[in-house]
């Protein structure tokens, strides 16, 4: 299974997912610019953490209007899977992939702290390898992370168990607690806690390995059926 | 050359956190009757004279790109010639 | 607007009103130029031999410190200083103060000194791994003093973030002399492969001088020499030195210059951020480290406004801009180079031979000058030094007054200078890059390396109200309370980063305090043998007159040769003994106490045993190495009492203490003692090795409680009470308006 | 009560990097006719009706809250009774 990381200018958890890609789950990883044309030889796409032209104007709302774009989006009707984790979250919802959108958080803070979500649907590609209701523990950091969608939209997501992860207790005014979503055909998966950061014990929590382990894992079953 | 300037808030129904804080901070200096603040994103744009139709113009970049209608809304006067 | 002549420039003194006497103006006309300088001449002269550029009047103070060890590669005169850490690796690291600017657009400020400072390092061709900062503010019950503070930390946070650089450790304290001129010092660390070392050198005739990065505009100018200028109230409208961060451009600057050294080595011959006095200093320095020539077109500079002169734009602190020097053959893939990360990068100038710096614009010489005249034979001053009548000689001991130790120990707990900072770092990610072992929290922070068994411990400390009470040993006790911070980690200190921060030099007492401390600090220094290695000066810090403590702040570095042995100031398991080591004296002095009770700090420091400290150092170090304690903390403000309750804090554990001292030892601030904790089945091994240095005062417990008894007294303290205190301080003093 | 509007922007001299990246996001959009983009600040404020010189009220807060005279300019506008 072969990952691509997209890098946009100005992001800046390229290294750590690459990193977790392939010295957590030792799988093939590249490297994507923003100008790339083509996706083809990759199986799955991640857009990374950071600050994607710096978050100017709004996070994800420059980056939303990068090359690659299209290319995403093509992926993405293929039903390829697609994460975006933090800014690749802002991002997501900007070119429509998710819905609703994230704001500033509800303290007008930046917070990084390591925080408990629970997994509120494990029969994603994304999650299958943990149980339902698991208790998670996460890196956070972000300014522009209350994820906020209107009414309708928020009966939708539920309805269709779109709603992945949620905070334990509220961090940052998120509606209903919501920490990841995912899309209807449930292939794009936007989260904004970083796993990527949680992948070893020495560093606090090794959480987040799961995550990429289903990730590889449904890739394998889909690939040997 | 024209100028065009955009105003972009979040929706009513929105918190606005900037707001609040300023809110706040504005009663902690003293200044009472201040009931509410909401803050947004003020631009000028510069724009050629040239432009055949700058309404669809700006409306297609504030669309796109300076307002996010999940959260935000708009608008916008334009200043011909402001030069 | 036409510039005054040189003649103009003579008779109405003006370079007086940039800082130049008229003894040095004197030596610029007579003995370098052997003419009149022109206006742009004479800034240049003016920013090149001011303090933050020439550091005129601290140059001989700093010859006191030591930079030598085994490990260093490169000390102070670089971009910042190099030390070995094995493997072919090294660490480059340096602080920087931008107390100034702060003051003025608390905010940019800020964000502008985290810039620069990573730019010093990232121009060495080292990646950074890490931000730390240093931030002394007025008291908190200050609504402006809270704007400062509020601004200050999210201007670091939102270039460090932004940027993607952890921002893993620091210290805050609070004290009314920095209301209006705070304190803000940034420390950046590096790491880099021996062989990708990259000096700011301008060498070798025909070889082109290229600019990267934002455009110029007329931000910051005369910066510098502001930085080297006190406030006052009257002053406060310098506008014209706010710069503006774009840590977006940064990033990509960045980036790109380590890519550059680690692939393209061959195209260049020197590389140099452009900092403080921007384009001249970086270039001028440049040209003089290789004792070579200039010739700059200013023509060919990106210019952000329209009309700018050359004085303008030779001065300007514009940010995120470098300085290449390249060979000429590579012009064209350098230009695409950067051109393909969307900076630009244009030819401005060439080295020639001659040893002058020749600037042109439209075609016009505006300026001939030499370059040694510039960087080289700037001033050097002697100032006078007079004891300041506060210093004590006496040797008696301020004597705390405890009614309730329960009372006393909980205000102690509230203090801010002594109360959790969380607010403030939880807005500064310190986990990206996945490498933070030690976040903030702990005494040092400790950053892995990819790849090996290595990690580095850092740490920023100086507590100023000792270094008033008696600058020498108040000094000494600056580096020996980072050193003690990076032993409790598990790290050997291998090296100093330094900001000197006092008042204006030209007052005698300030300049006794600045000389006192120096000394005090590279005596501990070198009996640690911890070679200071870069390092920045920040004088005229005073408001109205009033100077700011003399607040030096040491940045340490420590490696970690097993990560495996790195430990955390908290208590691991109940059951698990504590002990203290080192001994508890009578020292009330300048401490947290004497503040909480006298509102003032005063009285004689008592003079510290170095070497016995160096002996204890190695100790603590050996039973970590050993696996045989499972926590250690230093003490530092607020003494026994508050390092113990820390230790608790971090899986809410409590304990149950006998010490064989009065109660008001437990706020003595004795420096250089730890406690830790050891598990019963280490017990005996333990003892053996620490002997009579240390004592087992007391278990760690599950009860939630802390207790302690000393001589003649006995205090108990609920964990959740004491925590939510000592936890929720800083927040409720900022949320109040 | 009244409703006041605020509008904050650098001054001309100062460095306006969001409104450069935005500018550059227009230009790969295809709106090559805008020229120049500035960003800037936009506060709502909410007045009681009572107050009695509301010019010095409002310039006190934006003196000390809302712009930094030193790298910032504001102007803003008062419109009565727009509840
Ligand atoms: N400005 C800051 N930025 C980041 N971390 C900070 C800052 N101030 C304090 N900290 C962190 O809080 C913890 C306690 O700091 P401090 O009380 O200064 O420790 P010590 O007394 O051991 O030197 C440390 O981990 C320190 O790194
Ligand atoms: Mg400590």
């Amino acid at each position: 299974m072969k990952f691509a990381v997209i890098v946009f200018p100005g992001s800046n958890c390229d290294k750590d997912l690459y990193f977790a890609i392939k010295d957590g789950i030792h799988a093939d990883v590249e490297m994507i610019d923003y100008r790339s044309k083509s996706l083809d030889a990759f199986d799955a796409v991640l857009i990374p953490g950071g600050f994607s032209y710096g978050d100017y104007l709004r996070s994800g709302a420059i980056a939303a209007h990068a090359p690659i774009i299209e290319t995403i989006k093509r992926m993405s009707a293929l039903g390829k899977p697609i994460m975006g984790i933090c800014n690749g979250f802002q991002i997501l919802t900007e070119i429509g992939l998710l819905p609703g959108a994230l704001i500033r958080n509800r303290q007008n803070r930046f917070i990084c702290e390591t925080v408990d979500l629970k997994v509120k649907n494990n029969q994603t590609i994304f999650t299958n390898e943990y149980e339902f209701d698991q208790t998670l523990s996460l890196p956070v950091a972000h300014g522009e992370g209350n994820y906020y969608c209107d009414i309708s939209t928020l009966k939708q997501i539920n309805d269709n168990n779109q709603i992945i992860f949620r905070y334990a207790s509220d961090i940052n005014g998120s509606i209903d607690n919501i920490a990841g979503i995912i899309n209807k055909a449930g292939n794009v998966l936007g989260m904004m806690p970083h796993p990527e950061r949680a992948l070893e014990e020495m560093l606090g929590s090794d959480d987040g390995l799961k995550l990429f382990q289903s990730i590889l894992k449904s890739h394998m079953n889909r690939v040997n059926l | 050359m024209g100028l065009v300037k955009v105003y972009v808030t979040y929706k009513e129904s929105i918190l606005d956190p900037q707001g609040e804080a300023i809110k706040s901070a504005i009663h902690g200096m003293g200044h009472t009757s201040i009931n509410d603040v909401r803050m947004g994103k003020y631009f000028e744009l510069n724009v050629d004279n040239n432009v055949s139709d700058i309404d669809s113009e700006i409306n297609l970049i504030c669309d796109d790109l300076l307002a996010n209608p999940n959260m935000e809304t708009y608008r916008y006067e334009i200043l011909e010639d402001a030069e | 607007m036409t510039e005054p002549t040189a003649e103009m420039i003579q008779e109405t003194k003006l370079y007086k009103s940039w800082g130049l006497s008229d003894q040095e103006f004197q030596t610029i006309s007579n003995d370098i130029l052997g003419r009149l300088p022109n206006y742009t001449e004479t800034g240049l002269f003016s920013v090149m031999w001011g303090e933050h550029c020439s550091y005129k009047n601290s140059k001989n103070v700093l010859r006191k410190f030591s930079n030598k060890s085994e490990r260093v590669l490169a000390g102070p005169g670089e971009d910042a200083g190099i030390i070995d850490i094995g493997d072919n690796q090294a660490i480059v690291f340096k602080a920087e103060s931008h107390n100034h600017p702060s003051a003025v657009e608390p905010y940019q400020g800020a964000a502008t000194g985290v810039g620069g400072i990573i730019r010093d390092i990232f121009s060495m061709g080292a990646t950074p791994i890490a931000l730390l900062n240093s931030l002394k503010f007025g008291e908190l019950d200050d609504s402006h003093t809270r704007y400062l503070a509020e601004e200050i930390v999210s201007g670091i946070g939102g270039y460090g973030n932004c940027i993607g650089i952890p921002t893993v450790g620091g210290e805050i304290a609070f004290q009314s002399r920095y209301k209006k001129n705070p304190i803000v010092n940034v420390m950046c660390v590096g790491l880099i492969d021996h062989d990708d070392v990259k000096y700011g050198k301008a060498t070798g005739k025909d070889n082109l001088i290229v600019y990267v990065g934002a455009k110029t505009g007329r931000d910051g100018i005369h910066g510098a020499t502001f930085a080297s200028d006190e406030f006052t109230d009257s002053k406060s409208t310098q506008r014209s030195a706010v710069q503006v961060g774009d840590p977006f451009m940064e990033k990509l600057l960045m980036d790109a210059c380590i890519e550059l050294v680690h692939e393209h080595s061959d195209w260049i011959m020197g590389i140099q951020d452009m900092g403080a006095a921007g384009l001249v200093s970086s270039t001028a320095e440049m040209a003089s480290k290789a004792s070579s020539g200039l010739i700059l077109e200013l023509d060919n500079v990106p210019q952000r406004e329209t009309e700018m002169t050359p004085y303008e734009i030779m001065l300007s602190e514009s940010q995120e801009r470098m300085v290449l020097c390249i060979k000429p053959e590579y012009e064209q893939n350098i230009t695409d180079f950067f051109t393909d990360k969307m900076l630009d990068a244009v030819v401005v100038g060439k080295v020639t031979t001659d040893g002058q710096y020749k600037i042109y614009q439209r075609g016009k010489m505006v300026c001939n000058i030499p370059i040694s005249g510039l960087v080289d034979e700037s001033p050097e001053y002697k100032r006078i030094s007079v004891k300041p009548d506060r210093i004590a000689d006496s040797k008696e001991q301020f004597r705390p007054e405890i009614k309730s130790l329960e009372d006393v120990w909980l205000k102690i707990l509230r203090q801010p200078t002594i109360a959790s900072k969380e607010y403030f770092y939880k807005t500064y990610d310190s986990q990206i890059k996945a490498n933070t072992v030690v976040q903030p929290g702990s005494d040092a922070a400790v950053v892995r390396i990819r790849d090996t068994k290595k990690a580095i411990a850092m740490t920023n400390d100086g507590n100023s109200r000792m270094v008033y009470v008696d600058p020498f040993i108040g000094g000494q006790m600056a580096v020996i309370e980072a050193a003690s911070n990076l032993v409790a980690a598990g790290a050997i200190p291998i090296g100093i980063t330094d900001c000197l921060n006092y008042g204006n030099p030209e007052k005698p007492e300030i300049f006794w305090e600045f000389e006192k401390s120096v000394s005090g600090m590279a005596m501990a220094g070198k009996k640690l043998n911890i070679p200071v290695v870069s390092g920045n000066v920040s004088l005229y810090n005073e408001f109205n007159e009033t100077a700011i403590y003399p607040s030096p702040m040491i940045g340490m570095t420590g490696l970690v040769e097993d990560i495996d042995n790195v430990i955390t100031q908290g208590f691991k398991n109940s059951g698990d003994l504590i002990y203290l080591i080192g001994e508890t004296r009578n020292e009330f002095n300048g401490s947290e106490i004497q503040q909480l009770q006298l509102n003032d700090v005063k009285g004689s420091l008592s003079k510290i045993n170095v070497d016995q400290i160096k002996d204890r150092f190695e100790l603590i170090l050996d039973i970590i190495n050993n696996k045989l304690i499972n926590s250690c903390h230093d003490l530092s403000e607020g003494g026994l009492a508050v390092a113990l309750s820390e230790a608790t804090f971090e899986n809410k554990l409590g304990f149950k203490c006998e010490v064989n001292m009065p109660k008001e030892y437990l706020f003595s601030e004795t420096p250089a003692r730890f406690v830790v904790s050891v598990s019963k089945d280490n017990q005996r091994k333990f003892e053996d090795i620490i002997g009579n240095n240390g004592a087992k005062i007391g278990v760690v417990t599950d009860d939630n409680r802390m207790n302690i008894k000393t001589i003649g007294a006995e205090a108990t303290i609920e964990l959740s009470v004491a925590m939510s205190i000592w936890k929720e301080a800083i927040s409720c003093l900022m949320k109040k308006n």
